[in-house]
């Protein structure tokens, strides 16, 4: 056990599965000598090699193309595209090729891709360093999406996503990197080590996909959220003195539609919460299926706190993300109705 | 013809030529003539005149309506065979979806690729894919994709992977002139050049892209060959209607690659002696006899031709061979047709479509799996 | 007024605005000599010249790329991507500068790009002929997206998109290009003549974007949809002998979302239904946004009917397509809760 | 220097020298010398000077936490002052992010740049853009992209409309090494060669792309000056911190381009003399010394040189100048702060945020918009 932040258990994840499997490969922008722009790979080509953690030029097609293919050869790639944001050059070998491998071969071919990239915002990174673009994948069959909220999460979910024979396109929540954000930037930053999900095992370890996570329990209102808004979400809850259960869906494909439904069932109340931009966002998908499996337990609409309806704007930022303010109007309109 | 392991700089010149073997005589003249065998020359003819009897069944067995689509390879079959031939099996292909030679040489089964067409019963892709999007693992054989030139960078990667692996397998691409243009092009470029990748990336330039003239893809301008330049990626510019020639510049660019002399590019040049597809109707775009016209002729002809002068050959040979060709691509189709067609059975399980879309079916899938299937029992109109 | 099919009456739009505008001008793959593989620019270059209907290379991204290009100096571009399922090359063009410029700018630049796009099945044309991807691009904020359901809506929205100052991107439901289709593979093909929408003026009009269509009234329960299941759900509905009102949203974003609430609010019961996969397809948001406006107004769950969430299987296209078998289960399913 | 209308063939081997002016000991020479008069020499050092000062202070503005980010362009200076000089004003101007002196000579505003920096009331982002992502429509400077190299195949674009409209004005954009590898660099070639678009495609080579060398994008198999070959497209290969090199060999690619002459691709060889941005920390990838060590020099230096030698300046009147920069750039910084900082107001309004996503603000949008504002007059914690 060791304490560490999501850059140190991401870190770790890759160092662990690159020591277990010698078909793991690391690639990227910077990732290899430099370690990456957010340190996420700093160390590993010094302990595994250039052979093994690679530099890749500026090119998000070429480095899921490339990747693709070394898979089709035995290998398990680990991509890192720099920024969300710049995922859409590589997005066509995401959807048409990588995505559909499997299908389209009868699984004679299959593709154990790992995408890793840092979404959202809240870190002064404009329109261009800040999106969270999880629903469109999570829109494409054959892809599984994850996006966890602490380290302890993200080293096992990241494990499993490696060691899983479908492509992974596994989100960073980039704000939360080196520290839980209850969404009030001018709190002094804190620390993971004071965070129960910190401690982290040095080695090998998973946590499966698509399980969601209850991190706390309620029986006023479900709050279904992940990444950087499992924090928010807890924070505003508390400050409201409202009592209620918040789930981490840390996978977001495929959905364990099982533990929302049984936890709104038992409220009877839900607001659904995340960064991306709210028109066909993510939430959608979450208001739709629950509405569905739930209704006759609904005792009011589900709200949806999500991110407005326009590009990330560098100097609104805080009126952009969903803060605790906004979490909590959101809580209030769904308590307060009916 | 230089030696396979020279600097990229002295071969700058074999991008601007046209590398031949057979002259119009059909004669093998010049560095580049193989030194192939009766048996592997007449092999790759039997190939050949299979692959135009099968493309000429099934052309004719789509306008019947028994297949939905097809697409042809007429006059380009030498760019397929020849390459072919000089491969290992254990080399990886990443082909364009008019390398059904390919499929064929590395024994993919005529019955098996009229069964995919079919999408029946037999069919390896399930009924998942359109026809003419083969695969065969097997015979290292990638899955054909509907988007163009997405296998390039995906063969460069291949490639990459095996040199990691300390193997010497190389990886062999396909794509015509027209998807030089698509981003993936310049992605298998940069990443073949920048990690030396052992690959060989083939640009088929059959003069036309759909309705489209090679120029519209800057072929006018600069021999799709030179493209690699750029990169200090050799390019070799070649008669692809000459069979021993496309295999000639294939074994060079497979002994440099397996040397670790990284990539080759190399341009076929041939024409489309077809319809781009049975959706299309080139009368609306070209002159009906250009490809009469077409400098570089009949790769059929030229092969023909060659083993005549070789004494190997004659006229009724081929015509026998020919027809025995047709006769076993008729008694395929049958036995294909045995394993369901579009409108007689037996017909695929339709549940599978849900399976292979992840390793293990989750929920969700299985609920509309469910779903579909209780679907399926029901009358409708009611 | 002439009887169009929607090839013709899309055809009829470019063409008359190449007429009245100078700015204009269509470009694409095989769109100039030979008129676009499925004829919709049949013509246009012999009648306004190689300059103003281009053959563009086979590279969406560069197409994308040079339209905004051309925008910013003035031109009013009309570009086709010759299938939806292959407009993913240029999908960064389209997202992170398209939607974006005239934001990032301030409005001191625009992009009124067109982009048409043949989308939707059951034209046998497996997993890459087939896709229906506007969930995805009714995600991105910027942009607007539209889907006509007949010839006379394909010629008014067009007009109305090619004169919109924003960025368009225009689905076109390859099924019915040559006449409308209620979802019966086995019947005879119908043409446009006999449907009222098939009359279209020669000249100019527009139908304005951002306005829903109720394509026909009733009280029981509501259909929502767009494209080639509009007439799917009517026949459905017929054949069921429900009353359904039936809204064709047209105009996928901005979303009128006033008509869709007006009518579930008399209705009290409602399905969604398109062809794209369900997952965080387009019908999520639908689903999600009707369920806040009308919550009290419901009397059952909203159902969806949608594709399956795989990739477009050639054999399966008939268990795959939203037939009028699935909507008519689709709408038991709604009649019958509660 | 051959003449602007010489056929693609005569200029390839301008992708492989180096073209340079300047000389080591500052005199120019050979056949690329421009004539520049002492006032347009005198105007480019003051423009140097100057953004050496701008970029000095706002890096400094960013460590105190006063902007957010910042991107220096060190020992760039001339690969946009050189070029600047070159064209036209109703030239359209396509930038990557390090072009901050084009947006000068363009008449940006250095009081309006600032702001823009500080996100305040006086931005003309209105606060949606991270700093340095510049615009000027009446300047014709495109606005900046995150995105690298999207500015490529749009600068092409616009080329190709302005021959469609029959305006003689052409097109330019600047690109880094690493961003050669990117898809759009593709695109933009292509579309440039089809079509002969009169665009200049500049690649600014300055040895590194964040924290990797030029190699890991090719750049050393093979120039980027080179990589236009392949599609038959000039590249010229320039001296980056000779600023006449500069100027001259862009006003060569823009006779060409303007007499119908088509695209040219050149690529400026310097060296990044900062971090990458202020989030960079180079002494993790490269020698702190690297610099110092560049064989080009650094090219404030060799302009003075160059006028010095001329009698035309002396170290004091470069002392003096680089005082009275300094001392503009405070001035304009401390009018800046009076229009807002990232902490003292006066902000944007926020409701800003909603405006301009499309021309007519939508139903949704109107309402997002209300409850922000609403939520804006809350007290939180309450
Ligand atoms: C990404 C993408 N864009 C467009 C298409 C549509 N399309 C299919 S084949 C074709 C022409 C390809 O021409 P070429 O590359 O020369 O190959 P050929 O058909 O001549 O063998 C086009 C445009 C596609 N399949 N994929
Ligand atoms: C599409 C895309 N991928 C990655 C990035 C992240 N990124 C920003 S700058 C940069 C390096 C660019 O290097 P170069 O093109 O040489 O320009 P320079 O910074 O040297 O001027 C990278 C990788 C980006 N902005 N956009
Ligand atoms: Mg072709
Ligand atoms: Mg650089």
């Amino acid at each position: 056990m060791a304490e560490m932040n999501m850059i140190q258990a991401i870190n770790s994840a890759m160092d662990v599965m690159l020591e277990r499997d010698s078909s793991v490969v690391v690639m990227g922008q910077d990732v290899g000598y430099f370690g990456g722009v957010f340190r996420c790979t700093d160390g590993l080509q010094k302990r595994h090699g250039e052979h093994r953690v690679i530099d890749s030029p500026i090119s998000e097609g070429g480095i899921v193309g490339t990747a693709i293919g070394m898979a089709v050869n035995g290998l398990r790639p680990v991509a890192e595209i720099q920024f969300a944001d710049y995922i859409y050059p590589g997005f066509d070998q995401i959807v048409s090729e990588l995505a559909r491998i499997r299908y389209r071969s009868d699984a004679t071919f299959t593709t154990p891709v790992t995408i890793r990239t840092p979404s959202g915002g809240g870190i002064r990174g404009g329109q261009t360093h800040s999106q969270s673009p999880e629903g469109i994948f999570a829109h494409v069959s054959g892809l599984k999406t994850v996006m966890p909220s602490n380290p302890y999460d993200a080293k096992g979910l990241l494990i499993s996503a490696i060691e899983s024979n479908d492509p992974v396109v596994f989100f960073e929540p980039k704000r939360i990197y080196n520290g839980p954000f209850d969404g009030d930037p001018n709190k002094p930053s804190q620390s993971w080590s004071a965070h129960p999900r910190g401690e982290v095992p040095d080695d090998y370890y998973t946590v499966p996909l698509g399980q969601a996570d209850i991190v706390q329990e309620g029986d006023e209102i479900t709050i279904v959220t992940y990444g950087t808004i499992v924090h928010v979400a807890q924070a505003a809850a508390q400050a409201l003195g409202v009592n209620a259960e918040v789930i981490d869906v840390r996978t977001l494909m495929p959905l364990d539609i099982m533990t929302l439904q049984a936890s709104v069932e038992k409220t009877g109340r839900c607001l659904v919460a995340h960064e991306a931009t709210r028109f066909c966002g993510y939430g959608a998908e979450l208001v739709a299926s629950i509405q569905r499996a739930c209704f006759w337990h609904l005792e009011a609409p589900i709200e949806r706190v999500a991110g407005w309806d326009t590009p990330y704007p560098h100097a609104f930022e805080w009126q952009y993300f969903p803060t605790q303010k906004r979490l909590a109007a959101g809580i209030r309109r769904v308590m307060e109705a009916g | 013809r230089p030696a396979t392991n020279v600097d990229f700089q002295e071969t700058e010149q074999l991008a601007f030529e046209l590398i031949r073997v057979l002259d119009d005589d059909f004669e093998p003249r010049g560095p580049w003539a193989p030194d192939l065998d009766k048996d592997q020359l007449l092999e790759s003819l039997k190939l050949m005149t299979l692959v135009r009897a099968y493309d000429d069944r099934m052309y004719r067995m789509q306008r019947q309506g028994k297949i939905s689509f097809y697409m042809q390879c007429l006059g380009e079959e030498a760019t397929s065979i020849g390459p072919g031939m000089a491969l290992r099996d254990g080399d990886m292909i990443f082909p364009h979806y008019r390398q059904q030679a390919l499929y064929l040489m590395r024994g993919t089964g005529l019955l098996n690729m009229m069964c995919h067409c079919l999408s029946n019963t037999r069919d390896f892709c399930r009924g998942r894919q359109m026809p003419v999007f083969y695969q065969h693992a097997e015979g290292n054989m990638f899955t054909i994709s509907g988007n163009l030139c997405t296998q390039y960078p995906q063969a460069v990667g291949w490639a990459m992977a095996a040199a990691i692996k300390g193997s010497d397998d190389i990886a062999a691409s396909w794509i015509g002139d027209g998807s030089t243009a698509e981003a993936d092009f310049h992605h298998a470029l940069t990443f073949a050049a920048v990690y030396q990748a052992p690959v060989i990336l083939n640009v088929v330039n059959n003069q036309w892209a759909i309705s489209t003239f090679q120029a519209v893809a800057g072929g006018e301008r600069r021999t799709f060959a030179a493209r690699g330049h750029g990169y200090g990626i050799p390019g070799l510019r070649v008669d692809g209607n000459d069979l021993l020639a496309c295999y000639a510049t294939t074994a060079w660019a497979a002994e440099r690659a397996r040397n670790g002399g990284g990539p080759t590019l190399i341009e076929f040049v041939t024409y489309r002696g077809g319809a781009h597809s049975t959706s299309d109707d080139p009368s609306r775009y070209r002159p009906r006899d250009e490809w009469s016209a077409f400098p570089l002729g009949d790769p059929l002809k030229r092969l023909t031709g060659h083993l005549e002068r070789l004494g190997h050959w004659s006229k009724d040979q081929q015509s026998e061979l020919e027809a025995e060709m047709k006769q076993h691509v008729a008694d395929t189709w049958k036995e294909a047709c045995s394993h369901g067609t579009m409108t007689e059975g037996p017909f695929l399980d339709p549940h599978e479509m849900f399976e292979d879309v992840f390793e293990e079916m989750p929920r969700h899938l299985d609920e509309q799996q469910a779903e579909m299937m209780e679907l399926e029992e029901q009358e409708w109109p009611k």
